[in-house]
């Protein structure tokens, strides 16, 4: 067979992940569109169903449930929390297919739209709601199709897509890091969502890099991460101070 | 005009009543087909499908149909494997054909509608290219592909025993030799069929990352597994009985003796008790343990539409009434109760079979997010309509021109 | 017997149908459908690297320095030489007169294009790290001809694209990465 | 024939096992699964050499630093911020990530075209040249003057900070005619206050960056104000924790939850547009408990005491008015902010080390004068203007002086010409007050005279302004409308002619000076791509024209392209040797008011090639410690609207007080208030919300068609509503199908709608989306600036 990676939960030095945090974060919704721009996602004319657009990045909002005045609220941008569960993601373990992959030399959760059959058991199996479907055929109008990357495929009907932490530029640093003659392993690098987010909310790196500023992040006491009950191990982390954003990032009972 | 292909000994409707109903089935039946294709050339939008419901009536109707299926399994490792040691089994013998084609009928159907299921047909094939093992999907292609495999050739030798088929001499040697060793395959289907339930049952094993299917640790090996074998064994049969009966009623005739109903309804009835009893025991500690883990009430669980009149149909409605009806001597003694029985126990297993998918999807994981509904669009209906068609086809078929009911022509003088 | 010969004989001449059939389709298979499937085409003018042996290899094909791959050079690397027509071959015409001449880019045809999802980093994979050219491209230094690109009808891609398995196999081999998005993109 | 049969059913099965021996089963299953991974109608992107180029985002007066990634060196393909920029530091917003999809939008204009059928109809345009095209505008010119009506051509600006702005006033003043506005905005009524105030024409600057505690009342900070990527840093500033720098504490006042609301350390929800009130109710306290900087107000302040005026007559002071009709509890019940909260929120800021007060309508609209001055005076009250500097002003910078345009006499007469509808009660400052909604009333009414020519400039107005059917009137009224849009937008279909400018990326262009922002500002933007289609910048046809029309006009616009003028400012840069070019490594908390920057450059080569690799001049703002008014101090009592009010006037007219505009309609029939807002995930102003924006829209605030109307639950139940229900929406100004949100995020009675949808033109992806706000809300004229405001609509929402 193919795509037979090492299944089991490397204990490498590299382990990209995120933080987000929540305090800085104003939804204002740039990293969204930044990872629209950068990874070819498609558009249609209404956008309004939420259960069938495509959105690597989805920004929630938070309420804290409270009447005016007392109401607050809080945007959440969710990407793809590439879990770092032992042995399996939720997603990687139930694709018969083996079109999502977790990487276990840089725990990225892959996933390959070309190998996907659509059978939609990921989608099935995230509790983040990661993945998109593309219920229809990609359509840019004519003219926007000039700004397509080409670092990223487009996808087309019927697979699932989701967040990659843009692995392509992952990719072009390790390449560059070879022109240079460094170490190809261990390269940092930028995704899309990070370099445009206005208030600098969210911080990428190594997290097994204790001088690593995402490693420092991922320790605050401020930090959490969504769903810590199922042991998804997300790699995506949240800051917040707020106690009512703390109660909604995990069920909870009463 | 068909009389030669119409078995010896028994008698059918004219053929123009029988044409005017394959017609309709025809019509049903290309009614999904043009859905079908409208879903595969236009894609899954034209569904009720979305990215919280990934699953939906394909996969419900998809599951339960497998699980009605399974009762062809069932019956052959009753009547192959264990009537040596029960003698009182032998009677299957009387609806083993019936079962098999019910069989055939429920996973090749099931195979159809898998291909609209997903959103690639034309790499379908990878599933068995690139396989994950790891997957329970895997195991689905797998053993469904096996097991429509195995009710073919289940299948044939009732083909064979077509009246102008049994002529052929090498044809009837063959069939009768495939006969003989039909034995093997309802054994070998049964114990792929266990497991393929089982592996069914498995996937919540996987879903840790939705507290409503997940089960964890003993509770997926050997427990749900064995919950999904037991449920489908529990109604397998039970769906065979109802098929059974709708023809008796559509022929006017009676196919089998009523004791085969009596005893398929004792055998159903155990079945069901136990998995009750496990169920209830696997629910139980999901939500007593596994849940709270999660930091999930039973409550949080159960919202309308998706109400806790699932959990009260499904468990009491559709579980312990027919348990009661099928352990009561004189409820079996009833036809109307034996197959409400019968009726309840088999919706019993498609509504646990949706509450572990749609239901399953419904429910908000993340606190922060919201209760969905699921509606199914008529692409989805139709294709599933058409697929019962396809196996009301085949039965039809089947019972009229193939000796499903060898006991036919004794009671029905 | 004479039945016996004629059931042996409506045998034999099964046989010979099952044998028609089973041949035809082999002749179908392997020689009619290669051509069915794949279209023959002609890349726009020729090009030799024969030719142009007075630029190196790095000339034309080199990493940039983002680590991105130039493997085939612009018409404006061609016009550094042939801002006028150094011959008078109808390539040469072709070349200056509906490239250099109206600014456009030649539309080569490339023999190892590789779908769009996928991503493959040459400066991965370099001679010292004991991966030859000629291990995926032809070889060109004693070309006279550039070959026919043959198109695959349905995929539209070259016959001579790498496939999946080849990279998988020798990635395999030589210890490197299989992860999905190693080579996908 | 029964061995035909079997015979074809043997050949059958030696085909098939022969064709199972063959590639083609293989073969077309594995292409099958190439090909679907690579249908024909999938998009292809081009591949090639990936290259940056550093530029400046004009999409917003924001003045964000950009940096484009182009494959081949002309395909787009991705914006980022520019990191090493001192406005944004690395980050954009939504509308900046997203300007490609406005780069290369279906609906660009892709040459000149003529409107050959009835106005309005988009499908009567008709492409012309260029040369045609100028022709006709420059002959209109031509003849207009030569009649004598040079005050009948007008134009409308969006882009105010720019030096396409200066050119239009360039060329309206040699030109002749005093008709040159800018779409309406907030610092519309902010500069006339401080010009009342200081006696000075600049805009407020506000040191947030060293601010402790910033009391902001309205103004949408994290939705879209004044440079929305800095003021997101700004706030991502505050939420940093550093050792030994003191935190900064957010309060933010507003009646809406907004997502400003809720990200502020505090939150007072008040009534809708009494913040004003608000405002002075804190002045009470600061003046009763003598919290305030007495030793400031003292020195430097006219009008807290009572005071005598021009006319000898006695006036109460500004603390006498506060004290007597602001007290916590008389504010309490106008706010229904508790006079605890007052008085907490008062003495509170009156403890802070570096405190300021910012304010703002929760879109950007020009603000009742009084109610800046409200502002402006508790500012005042707690130093902000002393020597800690939290306010300072940013005047016109010294090299923003074009020659002084020759004018003839045609220009005089015309500049003589009082500008279309506005006001006489307007104050006499150095600040031109910009009435641009009493110009498109005059139009739309024929009132005063004609307008011949109108040109519109990078603004949409048939859609953007409130109350935009006034715009749409007024285009139909004007006799030609020449429109400048890159976009077939609501406006330029109302064009005769359309003049494509080029896209914000495509243009060579600056950005002189920033909103809000504590020092002077000066970028270049450059073009980041050369233009895909026959468009011209709109300074170079301003230039051509100018040429065209040939002597005075001419002569005063004598730069031969756009850049020409552009490298004069940067000449004039190095020549004045102030300011300094940074990068982000420039702290704005280090600027002090007064102090100018040392250079860092000597030539203009310098500074130009400065410039265009993505530095910023930037220069210490004034130090508010002179001022040219009557009194020669800060005055709260602005004598200079003796001009504007009745001798007889109440003293407060000549000071802050609340004093709100009532909304027209009956209480009974509109019992609710409507009130709009603003998200950075919806673009409100020239350019429409780009395809990859809609994706953030939550769905609900749009659902297909409809736009989602914010409703208490309370409010809701009251009349009979339910969520998500289709109702009817109705104001003074219109109707409007919605659905309803039962949202705890407004109070009872009040109701909230979103800028940015409703957009008539553009395609499917922009069109057809929801209500046009501007076309809900009223605006009623400031009755001493004239300025169009908008507090907010009574309204009526039934179920439909």
């Amino acid at each position: 067979m193919s795509g037979n990676a090492h299944s089991e939960h490397a204990a490498g030095k590299v382990r990209y992940g995120m933080v987000i945090d929540l305090d800085k974060c104003t939804g204002c919704g740039a990293c969204a569109v930044a990872c629209q721009q950068e990874n070819n996602i498609a558009f249609r004319p209404d956008e309004s169903n939420k259960l069938r657009t495509i959105s690597w990045l989805t920004l929630y909002r938070l309420e804290n449930g409270k009447d005016y005045p007392e109401h607050r609220e809080a945007m959440l941008p969710r990407p793809c929390m590439h879990c770092d569960s032992p042995h399996h993601a939720p997603c990687t373990f139930v694709c018969p297919v083996n079109a999502t992959v977790r990487d276990e030399h840089t725990g990225i959760v892959d996933h390959i739209a070309v190998r996907c059959i659509g059978c939609r058991y990921c989608m099935v199996a995230c509790p983040y709601h990661a993945r998109s479907f593309n219920w229809w055929d990609p359509k840019w109008p004519k003219t926007m199709e000039a700004m397509l990357s080409p670092e990223v495929s487009p996808r087309m009907r019927g697979v699932v897509e989701k967040c990659t932490f843009c692995h392509h530029r992952l990719n072009r640093a390790r390449d560059r890091a070879r022109i240079n003659g460094e170490d190809p392993d261990g390269v940092e690098y930028t995704p899309a969502c990070v370099e445009a987010c206005p208030t600098g909310a969210i911080t990428f790196g190594n997290l097994r890099d204790p001088h690593s500023q995402v490693a420092k992040l991922a320790k605050d006491p401020r930090a959490f991460r969504i769903l810590e009950k199922l042991h998804t191990e997300p790699k995506v982390y949240y800051l917040s101070s707020e106690q009512w954003i703390h109660k909604q990032s995990d069920n909870d009972l009463s | 005009m068909d009389k030669a292909l119409i078995p010896e000994g028994v008698k059918r409707c004219p053929l123009p009543v029988f044409g005017l109903w394959m017609l309709v089935l025809f019509a049903v039946i290309a009614w999904g087909i043009y859905a079908g294709l409208t879903v595969l050339l236009k894609g899954l939008n034209v569904t009720g499908l979305n990215n919280y419901f990934g699953f939906g009536l394909y996969i419900c109707v998809d599951l339960g149909i497998i699980a009605l299926g399974a009762g062809a399994f069932f019956s052959g490792f009753l009547y192959y494997g264990l009537s040596r040691f029960f003698p009182q089994l032998k009677e299957l013998h009387k609806i083993i054909n019936l079962a098999v084609i019910v069989g055939f009928c429920c996973y090749t159907g099931a195979l159809l509608v898998l291909l609209l299921e997903i959103g690639q047909p034309l790499r379908g094939w990878f599933g068995y290219w690139h396989a994950n093992v790891h997957s329970m999907l895997t195991e689905v292609i797998f053993c469904i592909s096996c097991y429509a495999i195995v009710l073919v050739i289940e299948f044939v030798p009732i083909i064979l025993e077509n009246r102008k088929l049994d002529a052929i001499k090498p044809v009837h040697i063959f069939g009768h030799n495939l006969h003989e060793i039909m034995a093997i395959f309802a054994m070998t289907g049964t114990f792929l069929s266990f497991f393929h339930q089982g592996s069914l049952g498995g996937v919540p094993g996987v879903m840790f990352g939705r507290p409503f299917a997940y089960r964890e640790g003993f509770f997926v090996w050997p427990w749900t597994f064995f919950l999904f074998t037991l449920s489908a064994m529990a109604c397998g049969p039970a769906f065979t009985a109802i098929i059974c009966r709708i023809i008796e009623k559509v022929s006017r005739k009676q196919l089998v003796d009523r004791s085969v109903y009596e005893l398929i309804g004792k055998i159903e009835g155990g079945l069901l008790l136990t998995y009750l009893i496990l169920k209830g025991l696997d629910t139980l500690y999901w939500a007593l343990d596994t849940a709270p883990g999660f930091g999930l009430k039973l409550s949080d669980f159960y919202q309308e539409p998706y109400g806790m009149w699932l959990l009260v149909a499904e468990l009491g409605i559709c579980g312990v009434i027919p348990v009661i009806l099928l352990l009561t001597p004189q409820a079996r003694k009833s036809n109307g109760l034996l197959f409400l029985a019968f009726f309840l126990d088999c919706t019993g297993i498609v509504i646990n079979r949706f509450a572990m998918t749609v239901e399953a999807l419904a429910i908000p994981v993340m606190p922060f997010d919201h209760w969905a509904v699921y509606i199914p669009t008529v692409y989805e209906w139709a294709p599933c309509i058409a697929m019962l068609a396809y196996g009301a086809l085949i039965v039809s078929l089947s019972y009229r021109y193939l000796p499903v009911f060898p006991r036919e022509p004794e009671l029905n003088p | 017997m004479g039945e016996v010969k004629n059931s042996t004989s409506k045998k034999g001449l099964g046989l010979v149908f099952f044998l028609a059939g089973f041949v035809g389709a082999l002749l179908v298979g392997w020689l009619v459908f290669p051509n069915l499937l794949y279209s023959s085409k002609q890349q726009p003018l020729n090009f030799l690297h024969s030719s142009h042996e007075d630029l190196s290899c790095e000339d034309c094909h080199f990493t940039r320095e983002d680590g991105s791959y130039s493997g085939v050079p612009g018409v404006e690397m061609c016009a550094e030489c042939h801002e006028e027509p150094m011959t008078e071959s109808e390539d040469e015409r072709i070349l200056v007169e509906e490239y250099i001449q109206q600014e456009r880019e030649i539309p080569w045809l490339v023999y190892a294009r590789q779908p769009d999802n996928v991503y493959f980093s040459h400066v991965a994979h370099t001679e010292e790290q004991g991966i030859e050219c000629v291990r995926c491209h032809r070889d060109v230094s004693a070309e006279d001809k550039m070959p026919v690109y043959k198109e695959n009808r349905l995929t539209g891609y070259s016959k001579n694209t790498i496939k999946m398995v080849e990279c998988e196999k020798c990635h395999a081999e030589k210890g490197a990465s299989n992860s999905c998005h190693v080579c996908h993109k | 024939m029964s061995l035909g049969r079997r015979a074809f059913l043997q050949f059958v099965g030696g085909a098939i096992g022969g064709t199972l021996l063959t590639p083609i089963p293989w073969k077309l299953a594995d292409d099958s699964a190439i090909w679907t991974q690579n249908w024909s109608w999938r998009p292809s992107p081009e591949r090639g050499e990936i290259t940056e180029a550093t530029g400046t985002c004009l999409l917003c007066p924001g003045g964000c630093g950009i940096q484009v990634r182009l494959v081949n060196g002309h395909r787009a393909i991705y914006v980022k911020g520019n990191p090493d920029h001192v406005v944004n530091r690395g980050g954009l917003c939504p509308v900046g990530a997203a300007g490609l999809q406005y780069l290369y939008a279906p609906y660009r204009v892709t040459q000149p075209l003529k409107q050959t059928g009835k106005r309005g109809d988009p499908k009567g345009f008709q492409p012309i040249s260029w040369d045609e095209a100028l022709k006709v505008v420059a002959a209109k010119l031509t003849e207009l003057r030569q009649k004598g009506q040079p005050h009948a051509v007008a134009c409308l600006t969006g882009q105010s900070r720019s030096s396409t702005a200066d050119l239009w006033k360039q060329f309206f003043a040699a030109y002749g005619s005093p008709n040159l506005y800018t779409m309406p905005c907030h610092s519309d009524s902010t500069r006339l206050a401080v010009a009342l105030a200081t006696g000075q024409e600049a805009d407020l600057a506000f040191h947030l960056e060293k601010a402790t505690y910033v009391l902001n009342f309205g103004a949408p900070l994290l939705e879209g104000w004044a440079s929305p990527t800095r003021a997101q840093r700004l706030f991502s500033r505050w939420q940093t924790e550093q050792p030994g720098v003191p935190e900064t504490e957010f309060v933010h006042v507003e009646p809406r939850c907004s997502l400003t609301a809720s990200k502020a350390d505090r939150w007072i929800a008040c009534n809708p547009g009494t913040e004003a009130a608000l405002a002075l109710g804190i002045a009470h306290v600061l003046i009763r408990e003598k919290l305030f900087d007495a030793a400031f107000v003292a020195d430097q302040v006219f009008g807290f005491e009572d005071w005598t005026d021009a006319a000898g007559a006695q006036r109460k002071g500004f603390k006498a008015l506060v004290l007597g009709k602001y007290s916590p509890q008389d504010v309490a019940s106008l706010t229904g902010v508790d006079a605890e909260v007052i008085q907490e929120l008062a003495r509170q800021l009156a403890r802070q080390k570096n405190a300021v007060v910012l304010w703002g309508p929760p879109t950007d609209t020009p603000n009742n004068l009084y109610h800046d001055l409200a502002f402006l005076a508790l500012n005042a009250l707690i130093g902000a203007f002393s020597s800690k500097a939290m306010i300072s002003l940013v005047p016109p910078q010294p090299w923003q002086a074009l020659p002084d345009p020759a004018m003839d006499m045609e220009a005089f007469k015309g500049q003589g010409q009082k500008p279309l509808g506005q006001p006489a009660s307007t104050p006499k400052t150095k600040v031109r007050p910009n009435t641009v909604h009493a110009f498109f009333n005059a139009l739309a009414n024929g009132e005063e005279y004609p307008i011949e020519l109108l040109f519109i400039h990078e603004a949409n107005p048939a859609y953007g302004l409130p109350e935009n059917a006034l715009a749409v009137q007024a285009l139909q009224k004007a006799g030609t409308v020449v429109s400048f849009s890159s976009y077939l937008d609501e406006t330029s279909a109302y064009a005769d002619l359309i003049l494509p400018n080029h896209n914000a990326f495509e243009r060579l262009d600056d950005v002189i000076g920033l909103p809000g922002a504590p020092f002077a500002f000066y970028a270049v933007a450059t073009p980041i791509l050369s233009p895909q289609y026959d468009t011209k910048a709109t300074g170079d046809v301003l230039l051509s024209l100018a040429k065209a029309l040939g002597g005075t006009v001419a002569q005063s616009l004598p730069w031969k392209s756009y850049q020409d003028l552009l490298k004069l400012r940067a000449a004039q840069i190095a020549q004045a040797g102030s300011g300094t070019l940074v990068d982000a490594t420039f702290d704005p908390a280090s600027v002090a008011p007064g102090a100018p920057l040392k250079p860092n450059f000597s030539k203009a080569s310098d500074v130009w090639r400065k410039l265009t690799s993505g530095l910023c001049w930037v220069d210490a703002p004034q130090a508010l410690d002179r001022y040219a008014t009557p009194s020669s101090r800060l005055e709260l009592a602005c004598q200079g609207l003796l001009a504007s009010v009745s001798a007889n006037a109440g003293d407060e007219l000549f000071m802050a007080h609340y004093a709100p505009l009532n909304p027209s309609g009956d209480a009974g029939e509109l019992p609710l208030l409507l009130i709009t807002h603003r998200s950075l995930s919806l673009a409100p102003g020239y350019v429409p919300n780009a395809p990859f924006m809609n994706k953030l829209l939550p769905d609900d605030l749009l659902l297909q068609q409809d736009v989602f109307v914010e409703v208490h639950p309370s409010t809701g139940k009251k009349l009979g509503l339910r969520p998500k229900a289709k109702a009817l929406l109705k104001t003074p100004r219109g109707e409007a199908a919605v659905r309803v949100r039962f949202a705890p995020t407004v109070p009872a009675g009040v109701i909230a709608l979103p800028e940015g949808l409703g957009h008539t033109a553009y395609d499917e992806y922009v069109q057809g989306k929801g209500v046009n706000a501007n076309a809900m809300v009223e605006v009623q004229l400031d009755p001493v600036t004239g300025l169009g405001t908008v507090w907010a609509t009574r309204a009526q929402l039934r179920l439909a």
